[in-house]
């Protein structure tokens, strides 16, 4: 299970003492390929742990707003599958921590399973997320995955009944993306115990390190859920600091964030 | 029922039971060929088997579709009739024309007769509050009815581009008391309130039921719509033999998301010597780039996106593309897996019926037949007729008109370019 | 029907026949105690002689009621069903409230009934072109459906004040093909349309028939509408009796000419336990002199006019008054001479309701039941409202929704002040 | 008989030897009570025969466009059955000829019939024409005009059956008002053939004299129609100058159709 590579760069980051890890998240295209490179900068020097690049999608049902527009814009800018995967392999100058695509599953249907596989794996790829593409739909992806050493990581969500939880678990690599409640991306989630219980839920599911994602925006957050979780996701609050703040907003929501870990 | 699994084993058609072995008896759960299943975030897993459990009991139970015969005929006003076109018959002097009538529903179009059906469900599932999608708002102000009617609460979601062409579905929506609101992400049309519809369904799924309106989107959406309205194709194949004696030669039915179509095929799917005619929006022509036909022409292909898959409108890296319609109903860029799959199965053939086909079929109806059909139903009637002279006046062919014209006044007073309708609407705003 | 006639004879009533005896066994022809008759100029005498000497036949050949009742089965829905309104009933806490679902028909509304059997009448006396007036739209719409469906020629004559009241309807008929005069004379509405119809057919005689919309006019229109009407009422009794097992405390409909209300009544009229109650238009209040009701509130007084005697809003000196309706349907000065004289024998109640309660009322049929129902319609429904609180919940009654509202949406919009409704309308004529 | 006292007095005047007499009519109220003197005076000069006073009802059914407005114009005027009656009273000093009543039957039968024939015989009327009252709804009218000798004036058409044509020639008094052509008044007619035989048909239905109206408008007409009937009647021929040349051109065809009659 050779996609377990970055299950072990997750755990070798974790012994070398951090509360909890910082995983980011960017559209590839929005609001430009320029200003991608900027985040990866900015994220390099906050010294992020890992990062989701998201491939663009007409149809992203499990983003809110600020993503679908997101999503939109990078589109309607022109972005296409190469540009995506030219731009993944480029960051590896950026960034030295594991890239992971992310994205919605129709591209890579249309790419064919074999050959998104193979590129994500040339342009340095260590996994990917397929949010709308649950485990039993995966069809040969799981063993294409194994064979060109990328992590297929999948979701778990508190509406999952503890079997699913677990049939989840028997099938994902890398870690686990753990869905910190219901909804789409953007709107807060308040770190309670319903949350910390559903966390101990995935963590009987799966001996994976756990990563939490889904309205994570402050280093409060982070510094919550250290030591319950492995890694903390930031997404859209980090596009809605860019935003709204620009670059240097940016820079100081990823040094409050990368501080946070402890 | 043993005869239709034996028949899925032995893989022959019973007439009788083809639908269902259709519907329930696919090799992969929720997939009708290589196309249907579940392409959805994680978070609706559960609500998704919930409502499959709840659709499997009900459709097992015989009380549930007496119940939902009985609602539909003392709500609405079905059987609807079919009616035989005398005077487009001999017109054409093709062969004799007969109307499937769902535009005598009550609200004007077969959509009603799947709202009732997942209304009825909805109460064995105790859930209080409805959302649905619409494009043409038909399906709007049906599913706003249906949650009036049962005491629901109602949010609809509408492109803002066809809450801007069915104003006036709107306006009744929200007499009927629902929450209307206008998508403006992506190309706002169809799709994109159906992506609303399951944003707003992952987080509010606990009270919330997505009363989807055709059979697309995710297992069970598809068969269970199927489910509901093949109401329509039983009660018209008992129709045609009874009034003709025989089964008519050719089916045809508009194809949007393609719920009436399949409505009204699966009464048919068993009698191979019916012709299946799904027609599709040709919009401007199939090479204007203009319309919304995903198989006729060919410009569709194979692709996953609002939780099922099946030929969609998109470019070969995937991203849907911009359609067209003079009808918002059919304005949409995939199709019914069930017909993705009888497509490959060669039963069903496509074809596709340009908006000034459309618009001359409806003048012709209106002017020989005192009736008028909705945009989008009449695409069926300007399919058959491009076709008519293939057959003889000792032939009969079966068109479903899936709804009524009313709401269309503006675009087809806009199409048509009626003066004094102009003039009207300017007097209207001015003494606003 | 020996039966009949021995009733009369006697007086008796006899519950089957009773609507036979009302309609052709009166002492004088053409007359329904003191009204009735035929007031019209000479030249249209051998005209009216014509279509009684053509309709009586007819009556007498038991061919027509069925090929009428088949053609009412085939092109419109009939039966239209009966729809038990649970919501409403436990929201007043009143009675068990039954609705009769004409708004289901072709066409939307009960006129189309009465148009088909003038329509299969013109073939049998060979005529090939029709006239019709219209106010609501409603039966210009029918007419020109009629004519469309059976290949006639259509001239729709429409007060100018109901063409701008009801345009949707106006472009409808021009689509199916009849010719929409809008006469300015008078006060511009039902009227003078139907006096316009009068002078057209005073010269047309020879091949145009004139199909009358309402149970008024000179004799024999009031008999032959509500002749075909009646089936409303054979329908609703019988489904009556079959949903609930016994006949309704009270029947409810409203009144302009008096057709729906005359073809709901007669199904009951042997019924003597049944209530039968009649809503007129109250407009803005019986005193406010600004409604259309001749009975109810006693502004109306007997008189002479457009070919019929009845009871008129008239001056003391015989001139028609100046009436007002929200809905254009019953904005009218004359009531049938049939229910005229079922007041006078106290068989028949009249109420009004203004305005203000209809919108009311519709709004709340809207969100209880999700009905649109015609302004014209609601009246009863309103009517009804009123006075729920004198029957308990173990009683019944029925209540005529003539029509469906589609129509009225501009009327409603007004009167409801929608605001996005208004924007809209602004922005499609700018765009003109 | 005494509704004959008509008779008699059209008798008396074809024996004066003319072709054929002339009955003029009116509107009451329009354009206005001060014209309708004018033209009552005008006709007078021209010797007229009879004259047809309307009283203006606001559902003229038998009426053309012209006879339709007129109606409706001289009750937005604001006039009154007893203004009616009072102008018909004052029509005596100016005009010697027979004043008929003519005007539907509503006002007639809210004023009630006795009182109306009375009303009318006090005002000096020989007569009235219903033209919505069928004989067989006259009811007890033939009666009460007798008692106030009165003649109640009955329509015959080229629509109505020989049988027909009979029964209402059986009830006329005075004289019959044959209908020249269907449709409603202010049409032209022509004068031919198919006229004459309806003519004969009438003849042979009454021996009654007989007045022919509808769509007359010139003094040839009258000329045509000499020898074939007693009486020709104009109406809206008349209106219609005085609306479009005044007095002068009013004056002008009166003249015109006094003359012709021979
Ligand atoms: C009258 C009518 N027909 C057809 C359609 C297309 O839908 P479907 O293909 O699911 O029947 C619509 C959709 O709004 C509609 O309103
Ligand atoms: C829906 C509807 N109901 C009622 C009426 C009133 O006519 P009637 O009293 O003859 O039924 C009309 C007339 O246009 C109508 O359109």
């Amino acid at each position: 299970m050779t996609g377990s590579r970055l299950e072990t760069y997750v755990r070798e980051r974790l012994a070398g003492n951090r509360g909890i890890l910082l995983m980011t998240h960017l559209v590839v295209g929005y609001p430009s390929l320029e200003a991608n490179r900027r985040m990866l900068e900015i994220m390099a020097d906050a010294d992020v742990d890992l990062v989701e690049l998201q491939m663009p999608f007409s149809e992203p049902i499990a983003d809110g707003p600020i993503f679908v527009r997101a999503n939109q814009a990078a589109l309607e800018s022109g972005i296409t599958v190469d540009e995506y995967f030219e731009f993944f392999d480029d960051a590896r100058s950026i960034c030295a921590f594991p890239r992971l695509m992310m994205g919605y599953y129709n591209p890579v249907f249309c790419l064919g399973h074999k050959l998104f596989c193979r590129r994500l794996a040339d342009a340095g790829g260590m996994g990917f997320i397929l949010p709308d593409l649950p485990h039993e739909e995966y069809d040969g992806l799981f063993e294409l995955a194994d064979d060109n050493c990328l992590a297929p990581i999948l979701l778990m969500t508190p509406t999952n009944s503890t079997e699913h939880l677990r049939a989840i678990g028997g099938n994902a690599r890398g870690f686990v993306y753990a869905v910190a409640r219901k909804g789409v991306t953007g709107c807060r989630t308040e770190m309670e115990e319903q949350l910390f219980r559903f966390i101990d839920a995935c963590r009987h599911a799966t001996g994976l390190p756990l990563a939490l994602g889904f309205g994570l925006r402050s280093g409060d957050d982070l510094t919550a859920l250290r030591e319950r979780v492995d890694i903390g996701i930031v997404g859209s609050a980090l596009l809605e600091v860019w935003e709204q703040g620009g670059e240097s907003a940016y820079t100081g929501l990823l040094t409050e964030l990368a501080a946070a870990r402890g | 029922m043993p005869s239709s699994t034996a028949a899925a084993a032995t893989g022959a058609q019973l007439p009788v039971n083809a639908w269902e072995e259709l519907l329930f008896t696919g090799l992969r759960r929720g997939y009708f060929g290589d196309y249907g299943g579940a392409y959805i975030p994680e978070i609706l897993r559960s609500t998704l088997q919930e409502l499959t459990d709840a659709f499997d009991a009900a459709r097992r139970d015989p009380a549930f579709w007496a119940e939902f015969v009985d609602v539909m005929q003392s709500y609405s006003c079905r059987p609807t009739p079919i009616t035989h076109l005398e005077n487009l018959s001999a017109a054409v002097g093709g062969p004799q024309i007969y109307l499937k009538r769902e535009d005598l529903n009550h609200t004007g179009a077969h959509k009603i007769n799947n709202v009732m059906g997942q209304g009825l469900l909805m109460r064995r599932m105790g859930k209080r509050r409805v959302i649905a999608e619409t494009g043409a708002g038909q399906h709007g102000v049906a599913t706003a009815t249906m949650a009036a009617r049962m005491g629901f609460d109602c949010t609809i979601y509408m492109g803002s581009v066809d809450v801007e062409r069915q104003r006036p579905n709107v306006f009744w929506m929200e007499q009927l008391g629902a929450t209307v609101v206008s998508v403006k992400d992506g190309s706002a049309t169809l799709k994109d309130a159906i992506n609303e519809c399951l944003r707003d369904w992952a987080f509010s799924m606990e009270d919330t039921h997505y009363a989807l309106g055709t059979a697309c989107g995710p297992h069970p959406f598809p068969q269970m719509v199927g489910y509901f309205q093949r109401i329509i194709g039983e009660e018209a194949r008992e129709q045609m033999l009874q009034q003709t004696g025989a089964l008519p030669n050719r089916v045809y039915a508009c194809v949007g998301g393609g719920s009436n179509a399949t409505g009204i095929f699966l009464g048919f799917l068993g009698d191979d010597v019916v012709e299946l005619v799904g027609v599709e929006a040709g919009g401007h022509g199939l090479d204007s780039g203009e319309h919304a036909a995903r198989i006729a022409g060919g410009g569709g292909s194979p692709g996953v996106a609002q939780g099922y898959k099946t030929y969609f409108l998109q470019n070969e890296e995937g991203q849907m593309q911009h359609t067209h319609s003079v009808s918002a109903g059919l304005d949409y860029i995939g199709i019914s897996p069930i017909l993705a799959c009888l497509y490959d199965q060669g039963r069903v053939r496509f074809e596709a019926a340009t908006d000034d086909e459309v618009i001359a079929a409806l003048r012709r109806l209106m002017s020989t037949e005192g009736i008028v059909g909705a945009l989008e139903s009449v695409h069926a009637v300007a399919g058959f007729l491009r076709e008519a002279g293939q057959l003889s006046p000792d032939d009969t062919v079966l068109l479903n008109l899936s709804g009524r014209g009313d709401k269309d006044i503006f675009t087809i007073g806009d199409a048509i370019g009626d003066e004094r309708w102009k003039q009207f609407l300017k007097d209207k705003a001015s003494r606003l």
